[in-house]
């Protein structure tokens, strides 16, 4: 696959991006914040329906239209840019995502239809957001008569209170398994949690002897491949939003004045913005790469890493700039700014730091090299 | 800048520490009582001539050297006496009109302010002038008997419960920026004044924005001459800078019992409400380490590397600071000025004290509110950071500062020096 | 900006890659040999059109497009077949030269570029203008039938070889500074130019001073015409950004045997020697993950995300640019212009790089030479990674160009668009 | 101990100061560098003679003066800045220390009166510069009929190409302890190394079976005070080069002209100046208190870690950009930046890196907690 975009992946992306730029407004996303569920139901089924995003991934088979992770990363990127609110990461991302590696073929043609047309809003049920290496420690599965029974906490699960479907990481003597459960099934509590970053939902889920049914194999759900897939996904998310915020604030720097002059043409400010662009580009540059190398299986293994680690510390320092560079405004309720600033933060710590994603690129160099 | 005040009040030796402290016993010893009310209570205070006894003779006061009142202070702070009303733009108010006011406008002002019964605020700042706040361009204009005044404020602490305010507005806007200024005294409860509450990033509302419109000043508001408001300011900034204590019981009008003391309390939780995110706003490095053992991140070499990196920070400053102030008690000036280089190194130990502190919880800084992590605190941390760099002047005006005044580089060129009329600004202040 | 003499070259269609390839074929074999002298057989090579083919007819070429221009190239690298003279600041001559000169400059020196016979050196840098290169002060005065150059030039690499040199000198102090500048080709080899060796900090001397005194150059030699110096400059700074590829042999002069490749080692040896510490310079990131698990400090979790860091950036810049280049040969434009955020990110690599390699050698870093870590690669990189945010641009003009030319940010306000005689300078240069 | 320095502490550092302005300007550091010495005899023994200040450590009983830390810390400053070249931190502070650390009453009395005058130049060999965890697995004592016979090497040992006199730690059955040796014992091989700075001269020195004298008594030898001594002084020398580049690269900026200004009003490098200064003030207090907490014995045991770290970190980043602010010029070899440049370098990592000692710090904090 070539580097950079094809022109049906530009064209993609613009019309990706004129829907969300018209639905997605800062207005709207403030008052979706403020909502119980999150999100837009009618924005949702718009989503799924005329514009056909949520199963660009999934394959046809299963209702989905058989992109890979360059077009789902465009979406996301996009998403990241504009903040959109609502279940996309949770159902596609992350729930589709599972379904498709730890499915069997009927689990697949029963559960991935539904999340491609919208008509499910499934979530990604894991008991830690920090490591796939610690997921399974609160969860556990046991055996029952008639398939599973799940006990424990999640104690936090993205936008849990708006599904319909929950795919439940947890574990069992043979392994981590993953499940299917029913939200409305018996011993589901699902808690809406304080957060902060409102355009990002959280809900803490316990299960008390709740029935799941076996996606897959038991033992056999392997997060890895799957975290790499979300924390790729995760970072386009970064980028997309941390580009919104450099333009918005280089708009910012040109008009505002300050001592006679536009604040932007104070050499201080102007070498900021250039260090800002160049870690923007490499991030951008990485987290592209991740894509790539998800849809062609060539490349380092552990680009995923490099783009979350990338695209995290690229976000958030320009986060801090956009609120820096405004002054007060910036830090008020006001002005946007805060929005993506939150999104940043939360981010930054979403499905591993960068730290831990580093730490994890070097120990995948060194097991290859000790092959 | 010296304190105009303090520089009024220190005339000649006077009485002794002792016989200072023996006089103001007795004084107590004769009127104070829990059972009265605040502001009776500060009436008697002012009276009495013990309210401010480093003011003036003239103004409720004793000409009393800085150590002098401290002696008074000391038996106030013993005895769990509650002092004048200090808390607030309040203290910004009385010591720009003492060092600038005519006797008129003492005579009419420091009294209420020393018994609590007027409450005031800062008109400075506006959307278009913060950094440079010399480049406001709130107008007041002399239309028959009165000062018309039209503008916008913002940053005003305890607007909503002021009672009047301290106007910085342009009367002249043919002179450079600084000449064209002048100080006012503005009454707030008029028809012409909206206050509005501004609220921050972190869901706080600690100051308020001012809408002005046709409001009016009468000619005996304006303080000092026309065109002197830029000197005047220097005086209000400089007192603000100084920061203010708050409560000066010692800490001890938190637990003493009586009918006072539960009005003080009262006032105080009002003065001091838009502070109360001020430590999160710092970093709380003091919860680094603790919430680092509790997370157990801890054992994470990278944590630990960052805590080290915060701690080592945290401990030259203070180190820094302890030693300037050392020498400044000492009369040593070698040392490098530290107000621009504290406020500077402040900044850098917030943001990596938020570092650290998201580091030290992972995905649980995802979550807010009073059931994450502290209790909230460490949330509060994340989100309240980025304003410490801001709030009175961002780090790039004090980085401007230290390379100029510190390190004497050359100046920034200048592009608005001419008349105001002329100068660039903002679409919104044209 | 355009290569001036590529546009020159690209006429008309011309013969096919196979025509071309056959008829050079035929040509070298008739002429080539291992035995000849390399003047010689670059005399053989200019004689026969084969020396510069994208070169106009009238001077040496075939008016070649660049493409046929690689079917000749890719015949000789295929056999081993030695070229002209190209490393080095000769290509910056012949190319400035063929694009602003006159014909009987073309004919004087062209010739002689390519065979290699006279080396050339380029004179535009000064002690007391780097950054500002525009701002430079070398003098040249007509006196009488010639041009009297007085000045000193810093940088020159190679200028101890040089046979001629690219001078770019002040002709007119009343002018701005971009206009008061010519372009001369001046004669190294007289007694008013003295070249001195310049030792830099890591112990290599890849360049040179050179002092003018009094040195003359003919009224012939001025290229192009009085005043034209910035513009014809411009051509020389953006065929050196381009860089230049030293050894067109594809690599394989350095095993081929024959008595014309010792002789093309040696050109090359001494063509390349400035530039053997330039990997060095660039931080040798390929080294830093070997030396890391030589050293074992692969195993501390520090080294591992700093050395992460690294790689993160690394890929990203080499992603960035293999993105950018594919997209300008497919025409899209969209991609942010690459050449001074590659320069920048080659910096803070670099930069990155040597900190790995001195947290993964630990106390070695101490240690320089031979008989140090990597036969001294190491040391030689902690004392060469700094000139490369300065080399070529500083990371600071980087900056400028990226803040106002990408990211269409305001200008710096200038102090130097007078008479270049009223504009403030470094006290050696008044 | 009150913060700052008493008057008499301040004259004192004039005296060390002025000597060194004249003893040790930067063409006499650059006649020295090139010697195989490196170091002026003359001017070695004016320091301890005329100047006194190889004893200003040692106790009155051992021919020192018996001050303490903070002269001594005084002294390295100011050696810092001006790039002296000798064997006083070789001498009078690592042997110094490890003798009265280590020594007997008689071994103090028989080594310290010499290094104290001058008349001994010591030096301590430590077969590990990195950490003292590391110390003695390259050198080892074993005990002989007439005293301990050592054997191994040390790869790097300062100023041993002058050297009358050794200290060495090896390791001996019952752990480490320090021996005196002399240079012209059997089996002593000393060759000089090319080093990066050439300012602090580098020697491997070897022993095969060579005569030594325990100092002290044999495994008590504790290398961790030792080791805090050595960092701190260490961070005075570097505390004392960093303000030497800064204040040459301010009068650089001020003087320095291009595009019709002097580059100092150019504003990205005034706040680069500025943030270099907060870092430089930050590492002083830092390296200061280090000394009266090794003086007083009051506050945190650490401070030696934290000023060698801060210290280290301000010192290179100084150095750094004291060339980049000079362009071109601040590269040449003629240009006196690369000497400091050096120094701090080869300072960065003598006796352990910035991160190693924030992690010795960390566990230090650790272990007190768990008391």
């Amino acid at each position: 696959m070539a580097l950079g975009f094809t022109e049906d992946q530009r064209a993609f992306r613009d019309v990706v991006a004129r829907f969300l730029a018209d639905k997605s407004t800062p207005t709207a996303v403030r008052e979706l914040m403020v909502t119980s569920t999150g999100y837009d139901a009618a924005v949702w089924k718009q989503l799924s329906g005329e514009v056909g995003l949520l199963g660009t991934h999934l394959p046809e088979a299963f209702g989905g239209f058989g992109f890979g992770p360059v077009e789902m990363g465009i979406i996301a990127e996009e998403m990241g840019r504009y903040l959109y609110c609502g279940p996309f990461f949770a159902s596609a991302v992350m729930a589709g995502y599972a379904v498709l590696g730890a499915g069997s073929e009927v689990d697949k043609l029963r559960l991935l239809p539904g999340i491609a047309d919208g008509s499910t809003i499934a979530t990604l049920v894991l008991d830690n957001l920090n490591s796939p290496d610690q997921v399974g420690q609160q969860l556990g599965a046991t055996s029952a008569a008639d398939g599973y029974q799940l006990s424990g906490v999640a104690s936090m699960v993205v936008d849990a209170q708006v599904a319909n479907l929950m795919i439940v990481a947890a574990n069992t003597p043979q392994g981590i398994s993953l499940f299917e459960v029913d939200p409305q099934a018996q011993g589901v509590a699902v808690e809406a949690l304080e957060v902060l970053d409102p355009t990002r939902k959280l809900c803490s889920v316990g299960f008390t002897q709740t029935p799941a049914q076996l996606l897959g194999e038991v033992g056999q759900a392997n997060l890895d491949p799957l975290w790499g897939l979300m924390s790729t996904m995760l970072a386009h998310e970064m980028i997309g939003g941390a580009q919104a915020l450099f333009a918005s604030t280089l708009d910012y720097l040109k008009l505002r004045v300050q001592f006679g002059r536009a604040i932007g043409s104070f050499q201080s400010l102007k070498h900021r913005a250039a260090d800002l662009l160049l870690e923007l580009e490499l991030a951008k540059a990485a987290t592209h790469e991740a894509a790539r190398v998800l849809a062609t299986g060539e490349g380092d293994l552990y680009a995923p890493n490099m783009a979350k680690a990338m695209a995290s510390d690229a976000y958030i320092n320009i986060a801090k700039q956009a609120i820096q560079l405004r002054g007060g405004i910036g830090f008020t309720w006001e002005e946007d700014t805060h929005l993506w600033f939150k999104r940043a933060k939360s981010s930054e710590v979403f499905l591993g730091t960068s730290n831990w994603h580093r730490e994890r690129m070097m120990q995948q160099i060194e097991e290859t090299a000790d092959v | 800048m010296s304190n105009a005040v303090e520089g009024a009040g220190s005339q000649g030796p006077g009485p002794s520490k002792e016989q200072i402290q023996t006089e103001v016993g007795q004084w107590l010893d004769e009127h104070w009582s829990v059972d009265l009310s605040l502001s009776a209570w500060r009436t008697l205070l002012v009276d009495g001539g013990w309210a401010a006894p480093a003011w003036p003779t003239e103004f409720f006061g004793r000409a009393f050297s800085e150590e002098q009142a401290a002696a008074v202070s000391e038996v106030f702070v013993a005895r769990g006496v509650v002092g004048v009303a200090q808390a607030g733009p309040g203290r910004l108010a009385s010591h720009t009109i003492l060092g600038h006011g005519n006797s008129d406008q003492k005579q009419r002002y420091l009294r209420s302010i020393l018994t609590g019964e007027h409450a005031w605020t800062q008109l400075f700042s506006e959307p278009g002038s913060g950094s440079d706040l010399a480049g406001l361009t709130t107008k007041a204009e002399r239309s028959g008997d009165v000062w018309k005044v039209n503008g916008q404020k913002v940053w005003n602490t305890s607007a909503h419960h002021a009672d009047y305010g301290l106007l910085l507005a342009r009367t002249d806007w043919d002179l450079p920026k600084h000449q064209g200024l002048s100080y006012f005294l503005i009454d707030m409860r008029q028809p012409g004044v909206e206050v509005r509450p501004l609220k921050q990033m972190n869901g706080h509302a600690s100051f308020n924005e001012v809408f002005i419109t046709d409001a009016e000043i009468l000619p005996i508001d304006l303080l000092g001459s026309e065109g002197e408001g830029w000197r005047i300011a220097a005086t209000t900034l400089s007192i603000e800078r100084q920061g203010f204590a708050g409560d000066r019981s010692g800490g001890r009008a938190r637990t003493l019992v009586g009918p006072i003391y539960d009005e003080y309390r009262d006032e105080l939780a009002i003065a001091l409400e838009p502070y109360t995110w001020y430590p999160q706003r710092a970093g709380r490095v003091d919860l680094a380490l603790p919430r680092a053992r509790q997370t157990g991140a801890i054992k994470d070499a990278q944590v630990r590397q960052e805590l080290a990196k915060l701690l080592c920070m945290q401990k030259g400053a203070d180190i820094a600071a302890a030693t300037a102030a050392a020498a400044k008690r000492s009369g040593n000036n070698e040392v490098v000025p530290a107000g621009s280089i504290g406020k500077l190194a402040a900044s850098v130990i917030a943001r990596q004290a938020s570092h650290v502190h998201t580091l030290a919880s992972g995905a649980d800084a995802m979550l807010a509110g009073p059931a994450s992590a502290l209790e909230g605190i460490i949330a509060e941390v994340l989100v309240s950071v980025p304003a410490i760099s801001i709030a009175g002047g961002t780090d790039e005006i004090q980085k401007n500062i230290i390379s100029e005044r510190v390190l004497e580089l050359p100046k920034e060129p200048r592009f608005d020096t001419g008349p105001f009329r002329d100068v660039p600004r903002n679409l919104a202040d044209t």
